[in-house]
């Protein structure tokens, strides 16, 4: 499967250790506040030094890590979900039922992604719970509308004909034949989208619309410390350093993923 | 032509209604009433019942919501979208002026993204799994992974602090563009070049590229007459929506460098629950947006002669 | 006993799926045609591509139900049955695609695509089992390709693969469109020699669709030549070859190219046109603008399907 | 198609590359700065164009005059020359001067004074909070000016409404309809030093002498203000030279520069102005939603648990901490005061808290998050507080929840600043502590009725020696009850780079009249 | 040097190199081709033969390696320079692919592509090169009004029109076809057939054509080349061969051609990977003997043909 794809489950394992066994890496409380040593450096104390409030940043980045990935994961598997059932019911019910869901996911896509999450974060409030909603109201109609075509291109296969004439009535085909065909794709897609709405989140976070203090999250700490962009340069570039690994992680699996399913661009990437 | 114009023209119009009921509606999703969010920024104490009273008579709160929907529309349709409430000027005015801003910076740096990525990435897939190409990805790859707002303060850090060369801020002076510009730019053009090699890639790889080889022409003629021309249909299609994205798609960028841009000034209206605001700009973004895509399929129709008119329904991009 | 399956006055129209408030086109793929298939008989329907004969084979079978008209299994039509009926004749009726490939879902192996016929049809397991070695054994298929995916497998053994899954319910009837078409000779042959034996074995009726005139003329016992969704002549294979009447017919058997005998002299036979656009049919008879006796009648009025000479012959002609 | 094909893609060419020259190219002059332009970069815009309310502070500072000032405590004429209280205390009546002229060559006279306190009352800006107090306005002559108040007035802290930047006075030119007061403002004219030559909403506003003015001329020959509403954009915007000053904006608690790069700046070579003023960051209580604050024991535990040090060490020491007791050195009367007050003591606190039996206690705070330095006091706190035993809930939201989330009871503490420069510490105090006051939410200090009685005598007596003696019992009874937990005392400050000499503060705010530049 | 020859191929050898390991498509095949021939190579598909065809005009890709000699007009193209080989590529050898529609530039009108080979080889105005293109497209039996359509505005056998005017653009010597009328409908293939007939005729050019179709070989061929794993089984003029193949394969495929419904080759075609120690053919052929299994078979040469088979006698 070539060198890029293990590279990228090394990279999403080591992610996972952060993410789900973030309390066991991290060596300090992460809002242990410690004035006496605030603004440090790298030290053998504190690895990467330490905040505005003497806090260790490698410990909140740790849970920061955590925050930005689930707050992903939660966003992508539930629009899926929701997008799933909104393009499978439009396709296969067909007819006036699919032209007024389509009309629906039309008018959800006819938005600019981004300037409709921060319409409906900014009027609900800006909190995690929030930014995962506003998320999954602008991103759910990407996978029904996915869901959808795929489901139209199976039903459409020979295959589905050819079980129709061994006898297999619509429920078999569905569940047999069409919905597995859908999933392929559908969980592809939406693992692109992981590295895609970690972004988003950051972004929102960055300007104010996402988490809040004191949770600690990476967007956030990275706006917080434009205060200490010529003191404490540490501050900006560890978190962003961060983002940008959780990020290419995902992006070089699934870099390593397409090349693999499309063989005329089979060609590994040397690093 | 101007049938399908006409045609698509035709089936947005339920979409722009139920678009601009979604817009309207938005505010609704609050959980304090206009009356009281606005009044509360207004006096610094609890409104009064009676200035809540006044302030629903005077924007028409009072109404039921589908009147209150439909005079709005019908305002909106001349191009009055009512006023900010946190500083009483035009929301027209406000978007036109703000748009104008991050049109400037986007565009800019989307003609920078295509200088940097198309040499690039034609180059890299002409000589596909040569070092250059291999670089050029790895590149491409670490490139994307980086959040334009970071991008953007590190050079801030670079050329701002350290090097003290360029404005970090502002919309003043010719300078004050140039940061903004590469940090937006640079991180569009990381995933431009990987667009164009594939697309370009992908071509090279069709028979006719073969043919055009078997004919006699030069390697150069075949890369600008054929491959070229065919992979620019799938990049202006790219490069086309990513312009439409300009609305609210630099936000975090705006705000880093306090650009007066869209999403910028959305942003700010959102925080302060500025309702006419929030509703104007989702409206008119909307709007932009519908259509914008509906010239990026035009175009790409007078680029790829494939496409049948007739036969094509509506299709949106999201 | 009336015959396995009787087609009357097939039609099938399509709209054009795209949504559009100002044209709505209409295509008929299929054009009033009316067939008949025996036991133990093999009927063969030939034309260029795009004249609808695939279509008419989707509807002999069932899988698609005809806009206008009438398919009748052993006497019951078919398509006024219910669900739970119809789901019991299916596995009578069995359809052999042209590219196998895509009929065998991607996802599936082999054993669980030889599986899957009885599995839909409830069959226990121990006869099942014995039902796919038997299988295995005829169209002659290793076991070791068990457990592998289709695109693991050669084209010949796809196609083999998608017989044994036609064949495994026994069926009485089976449509065969272009089952050998972009295989290779020798390959094409283990098909067609499969087929045959199918017919002879079990005594079931047959439906050849293709383009190669060369194989239908060898499979078949009749033919009809279809152009542009209707049949333009119809009757014994022998005949039709030996003694084509119909223009049409006679432009496709001399364009068939042979192996045996002299080559060709240059424009000795004369073929020429492109085949039709199912979107733009001509007016009258559907051949006229590639036809070179044509006269005024043609290009306005549509012949019918008449009986020529004794021996079953049907021909849409106005100029014989 | 080609030939077609090829004039679209030329003209999109074209087009792109319009649009980047235009981005290139666009706004205005930049230029060196002279010795005679400064740059100042500022919080807010400007608002010079207002449909209602009235401009920024900052242009009634720079380019404004009221009818009175409040120096020292002191009310003093400015274009007032005098005034009287008269009708048993209902009516004020002022003398103007004569012989001003507006920035735009109009005379002043009482009528042009009026219109802006007509237009305060039409348009109900609260900017004032007394407005709507005043029954009717008279203008008996050119030169008189006349309020009657409806039940009677609120005594010297009315008076000293009349020098809030709200009722700063502008020429009848100002209005969209000249002479009336309720259109929008279009063409600011008023009566100070500078008047506003250029303004561009959201991006500068340029300041030039008033050539009308009758003072002493200002020094330098422009002044444009930037307007940069990131607090770190502002701070880069020194340090990379594009601005040469800041001014700080901390009245309604934002845009100001962030206390914790105050020293960076100092560090590189940056001029930190500081002028103290009387105001106190406090912790409020909300005591009216929650019956635990009602217990004295619980309000000093809070106060106990609290080191002041620190978070005056999380600003680097620029901002003084409370420890003394909830008034600052610079708050009016102070320096006769003895009042002892809550020392930091955490197991005090603890054995406090344990005595109120509420172990375990986890208060909710409500944190702007609008405020960066807010944010990280809060964080600060919240570690403090839990040494003490107490887990403070931080619940950190934008300015606009923030306001409206204080109005429900699902919240326990909240930081905010009470005084300001010295004619709005009558009015803040009077508004913070008694619940009679339009003002006063439903989120104010803990108050009692000694704590009414006194802030009333503090702030409304003509007199001097009463007012002083108001101020002693109204700070004793705050600390008595421990009304809240008093954090640090504010102030304000310009940053300003080498060479920019002569910024003065005239009470809280900063002038410029005299400042020169050299490079 | 026979002047007769205009191309002459000796012991080519194609190898593809492969992360899996190296593929031979083509052993040591020998041979030649006159003006105003046409040689056809028929074989079963991955036989190597497209191959074969792809390499004389080095349009293969990057990892095949070519060994061997290829002259033409007595110029051993194999190995010249690029810049030479680019002189005689387009306007010498021209070739012709299946699946026509994919083969011509889907953007670019046809009278443009056809006009732009010809400016490519030769300098001439726009003007001069669409007159030829004009030319081109009624020599092809297409209306000049279709200079400006768009390739999908044709259908299947316009488009294979257009890439034979394409090909005809610059007069070339050789015409190499590959399976020129599969996918096409059997009318349609008549008609084209008939047409590159016509034009070997008229310009007397030699045509290489590949197919898998025994029934297009009778149709066109003079002579006839069998290919089978890579390695050219029998060469012989078609009139002997369709009397009598001498090799077992194409006596075979013969068969099966000429009655599928009642013969069959058993087993089924190799796959290149693997290496053969002996005979390719030797696991499906009934004459093999021993020798076969070991022993790679070389060309016999009796008088015209050629056979690569152990068991054939040379008279």
């Amino acid at each position: 499967m070539g060198k890029n794809f293990k590279i990228g489950v090394i990279m999403i394992l080591f992610l996972a250790i952060i993410v789900f066994a973030g309390p066991l890496i991290a060596p300090y409380d992460p809002n242990d506040v410690n004035m006496s040593i605030r603004l440090q450096g790298v030290t053998s104390a504190h690895i990467m030094g330490t905040d505005q409030l003497g806090r260790d940043l490698f410990s909140r980045l740790v849970y920061a890590t955590g925050t930005s990935v689930k707050i992903s994961l939660v966003v992508v598997i539930v629009s899926m979900v929701i997008g799933f059932v909104f393009g499978s019911t439009a396709a296969f019910l067909g007819g006036a039922v699919d032209e007024f869901l389509m009309r629906i996911i039309d008018v959800f896509m006819a938005f600019p992604t981004k300037i409709f999450t921060i319409a409906i974060a900014g009027i609900l409030g800006a909190s995690a719970f929030n930014i995962t909603l506003a998320l999954i109201i602008t991103s759910w109609a990407v996978y029904a509308r996915m869901v959808r075509g795929c489901v139209l291109t199976a039903k459409e296969m020979p295959f589905i004909d050819a079980a129709t004439a061994l006898g297999a009535n619509r429920f078999y085909t569905i569940i047999k034949h069409v919905l597995p065909s859908v999933f392929q794709p559908l969980s592809t897609f939406a693992f692109q989208r992981i590295a895609h709405t970690m972004m988003a989140i950051v972004g929102l976070s960055f300007i104010g619309l996402g988490v809040q203090p004191p949770t600690p999250e990476l967007g956030a700490m990275i706006s917080e410390s434009k205060n200490f962009m010529s003191t404490a340069p540490h501050l900006f570039i560890f978190p962003g350093l961060l983002i940008s690994y959780v990020v290419f992680s995902f992006n070089i699996l699934d870099d390593s993923l397409r090349d693999y399913w499309d063989p005329r661009i089979k060609s590994e990437l040397a690093l | 032509m101007i049938r399908y114009i006409f045609r698509r023209l035709l089936y947005l119009i339920p979409v722009l209604i139920l678009t601009s009921f979604l817009a309207y509606m938005l505010v609704y999703l609050s959980p304090s009433s206009p009356a009281q969010i606005i009044l509360q920024s207004r006096y610094s104490g609890d409104p009064t019942q009676e200035q809540i009273n006044d302030f629903n008579q005077e924007y028409g709160f009072d109404q039921p919501i589908l009147i209150q929907y439909a005079s709005w529309l019908k305002n909106a349709v001349r191009g009055d979208l009512g006023k900010s409430l946190s500083d009483g000027s035009e929301v027209l005015d406000d978007f036109i002026y703000s748009f104008k801003a991050s049109a400037e910076l986007y565009f800019s740096s989307q003609l920078l993204a295509l200088i940097i990525a198309l040499p690039i990435g034609v180059y890299s897939a002409f000589k596909a799994n040569s070092i250059f190409d291999r670089i050029s990805r790895a590149y491409s790859l670490v490139g994307m992974s980086i959040p334009d707002f970071w991008l953007g303060m590190l050079l801030v850090y670079v050329f701002s602090i350290v090097l003290n060369l360029l404005p970090s801020f502002g919309y003043t002076s010719p300078q004050n563009i140039i940061l903004p510009m590469l940090a937006l730019g640079l991180s569009s053009s990381f995933s431009l070049i990987r667009l164009v090699r594939t697309s370009v890639l992908e071509v090279l790889h069709l028979n006719y590229i073969r043919t055009a080889r078997s004919k006699g022409l030069s390697e150069g003629q075949i890369m600008m007459k054929h491959a070229l021309r065919n992979a620019l249909i799938p990049i202006v299609t790219v490069v086309g929506i990513h312009l439409t994205h300009f609305i609210g798609g630099a936000v975090a960028v705006e705000t880093m460098f306090a650009w007066p841009g869209l999403g910028n000034f959305f942003a700010k209206a959102a925080g302060n629950q500025d309702i006419p605001v929030i509703q104007g700009f989702v409206l008119l973004s909307a709007v932009f947006f519908i259509f914008a895509n509906l010239i990026i399929d035009i175009i790409c129709k007078q680029l790829d002669p494939r496409i049948d008119y007739q036969n094509e329904g509506g299709k949106n991009n999201g | 006993m009336s015959c396995l399956i009787e087609a009357v006055n097939l039609t099938k129209v399509f709209k054009d799926k795209h949504f559009s408030v100002f044209n709505k086109k209409e295509i008929t793929a299929v054009d009033n045609v009316s067939l008949t298939v025996n036991s133990s008989e093999s009927v063969g329907i030939v034309g260029e591509s795009g004249c609808g004969k695939s279509m008419l084979g989707k509807m002999l079978v069932g899988l698609t139900l005809p806009t206008k008209g009438s398919v009748c299994y052993n006497g019951r039509e078919i398509s006024k049955l219910t669900f739970n009926e119809m789901k019991k004749l299916r596995p009578r009726l069995q359809p052999i695609f042209q590219d196998a490939d895509s009929t065998l879902n991607p996802k599936f192996t082999v054993k669980k695509l030889l599986e899957e016929p009885f599995v839909i049809n409830k069959i226990p397991k121990d006869e099942a089992n014995q039902r796919i070695d038997e299988l295995l054994n005829y169209v002659n298929l290793g076991k070791e390709f068990y457990n592998r995916y289709p695109h693991e497998i050669s084209g010949g053994q796809r196609q083999r693969l998608g017989l044994a899954r036609a064949l495994s319910l026994k069926p009485d009837f089976i449509v065969a469109d272009e089952p050998a078409a972009s295989l290779d000779s020798s390959v094409q042959a283990q098909i067609l020699q499969l087929l045959n034996q199918m017919k002879s074995n079990n005594g079931l009726g047959l439906v050849y669709v293709s383009h190669n005139l060369r194989i239908v003329s060898m499979m078949t016992q009749r033919v009809n030549v279809m152009y542009l969704g209707s049949f333009v002549e119809t009757g014994d294979t022998k005949d039709v070859f030996e003694n084509p009447i119909h223009p049409y017919t006679k432009m496709l058997i001399g364009s068939v190219l042979t192996i045996d005998g002299e080559k060709r002299k240059l424009g000795t036979k004369k073929v020429f046109g492109e085949p039709p656009d199912p979107k733009n049919r001509a007016t009258g008879c559907a051949f006229h603008p590639r036809c070179d006796q044509c006269t005024q009648i043609c290009k306005e009025e549509r012949p019918e399907l008449k009986k020529v000479g004794e021996k079953n012959r049907f021909v849409a002609c106005h100029n014989i | 198609m080609n030939s077609k094909l090829k004039k679209l893609l030329c003209f999109g060419m074209a087009a792109l590359m319009l649009v980047g020259s235009v981005g290139c190219s666009n706004v205005g002059a930049s230029g060196k700065t002279n010795q005679t332009e400064l740059k100042v970069a500022y919080g807010k815009d400007t608002n010079v164009i207002s449909e209602k309310g009235n401009p920024d502070m900052l242009v009634a500072i720079f380019a404004g005059e009221r009818l009175v000032e409040v120096v020292n405590g002191e009310v003093v004429p400015s274009i007032a020359e005098s005034w009287e209280v008269k009708n048993d205390g209902s009516c004020i009546s002022f003398k103007i001067k004569k012989g001003l002229k507006f920035s735009d060559g109009t005379d002043l006279t009482a009528k042009e004074v009026r219109l802006i306190f007509d237009r305060n009352i039409a348009l109900k800006s609260f900017q004032w909070t007394e407005m709507d107090r005043v029954e009717k306005i008279e203008v008996p002559d050119d030169y008189t000016i006349n309020f009657y108040y409806k039940d009677g007035m609120d005594g010297y802290i009315a008076l000293a409404g009349f020098a809030e930047y709200g009722n700063t006075i502008i020429g009848s030119n100002s209005f969209q309809t000249p002479g009336d007061p309720t259109t929008p403002i279009v063409k600011y004219t008023s009566l100070g030093a500078w008047k506003i030559s250029e303004y561009v909403k959201d991006q500068y506003t340029t300041f030039v002498p008033n050539e009308n003015y009758k003072g002493d001329a200002v020094k330098l020959e422009k002044i444009t203000v930037n307007t940069i509403t990131d607090d770190e954009a502002r701070v880069l915007a020194i340090q990379s030279g594009d601005v040469d000053v800041i001014v700080d904006y901390y009245h309604g608690g934002s845009a100001y520069t962030p206390r914790n790069l105050l020293s960076t700046l100092k560090e590189g070579g940056v001029q930190v102005l500081k002028q103290e003023m009387p105001m106190t960051t406090v912790l409020a209580f909300n005591y009216t939603n929650n019956d635990n604050w009602k217990n004295i024991k619980l309000r000093q535990v809070m106060n106990y648990a609290i080191n002041k040090d620190e978070i005056a060490g999380l600003f680097d020491g620029w901002i003084t901490p409370a420890n003394d007791a909830y008034f600052s050195d610079c708050s009016p009367f102070t320096t006769s005061l003895g009042v002892q007050s809550y020392k930091y003591d955490p197991e005090k606190a603890k054995q406090l808290l344990a005595e109120c039996g509420l172990t375990g206690f986890s208060p909710k705070m409500l944190v702007n998050s609008d405020n960066t330095d807010e944010v990280k006091m809060a964080e600060l706190l919240k570690s403090m507080l839990l040494e003490s035993g107490i887990n403070l809930q931080l619940e950190v939201m934008d300015a606009t929840k923030y306001a409206d989330a204080k109005k429900g009871a699902d919240w326990d503490v909240t930081s905010y600043y009470i005084g300001g420069p010295e004619r709005r510490i009558y009015s803040r105090n009077e508004g913070r502590f008694d619940p009679s006051t339009p003002e006063f939410g439903a989120s104010g200090c803990y108050t009692s009725e000694t704590i009414v009685s006194a802030v009333q005598k503090a702030v409304d007596p003509f007199d001097v020696n009463e007012r002083k003696a108001g101020f002693k019992e109204f700070y004793a009874a705050i600390d008595a009850e421990a009304a809240c937990v008093p954090l640090y005392y504010n102030a304000v400050f310009v940053v300003a780079k080498d060479g920019v000499e002569g910024i003065k503060f005239i009470g809280t705010e900063p002038t410029f009249d005299n400042v020169t530049y050299k490079k | 040097m026979n002047k007769e020859k205009l191309l002459e191929v000796e012991k080519l050898n194609i190898k593809f190199l492969t992360s899996i390991g190296d593929v031979n498509v083509s052993e040591n095949i020998n041979f030649h081709l006159k003006r105003g021939e046409i040689f056809c190579i028929v074989g079963e598909s991955g036989c190597g033969k497209s191959v074969v065809a792809l390499s004389l005009t080095r349009l293969l890709p990057e990892n095949a390696m070519i060994n061997g000699s290829i002259k033409f007009e007595g110029v051993d193209i194999a190995n010249l320079e690029d810049k030479e080989f680019a002189k005689i590529r387009g306007r010498k050898i021209a070739t012709i692919f299946e699946q026509p529609m994919s083969c011509i530039n889907p953007v670019m009108r046809i009278g443009n592509q056809i006009a732009e080979t010809y400016r490519a080889n030769f300098k001439c105005s726009k003007k001069e090169a669409k007159e030829q293109a004009l030319k081109k497209l009624k020599e092809v039996k297409l209306p000049i009004n279709r200079y400006n359509s768009y390739p999908h505005e044709l259908s299947g056998g316009m488009q294979q029109r257009v890439m034979i005017a394409i090909a005809l653009a610059c007069n070339p010597q050789l015409l190499i076809a590959d399976e020129p009328t599969t996918s096409l409908d059997v009318t349609v293939q008549y008609q084209i057939l008939e047409l590159l007939q016509e034009i070997k005729e008229k310009y007397n050019m030699a045509i290489l054509m590949i197919t898998h179709d025994m029934a297009v070989v009778h149709d066109m061929a003079d002579t006839i080349g069998v290919m089978y794993a890579g390695n050219m089984m029998e060469i012989a003029a078609r009139d002997a061969f369709f009397q009598q193949p001498l090799h077992p394969y194409a006596q075979e495929l013969l068969n099966v051609v000429k009655d599928p419904c009642n013969y069959t080759i058993p087993g089924t075609v190799p796959n290149l990977m693997e290496s053969f120690l002996g005979c390719p053919f030797e696991p499906r052929c009934n004459k093999s003997t021993e020798i076969c299994k070991t022993k790679k078979p070389e060309d016999i040469v009796m008088g015209k043909r050629i056979v690569r088979c152990l068991n054939v006698v040379p008279n």
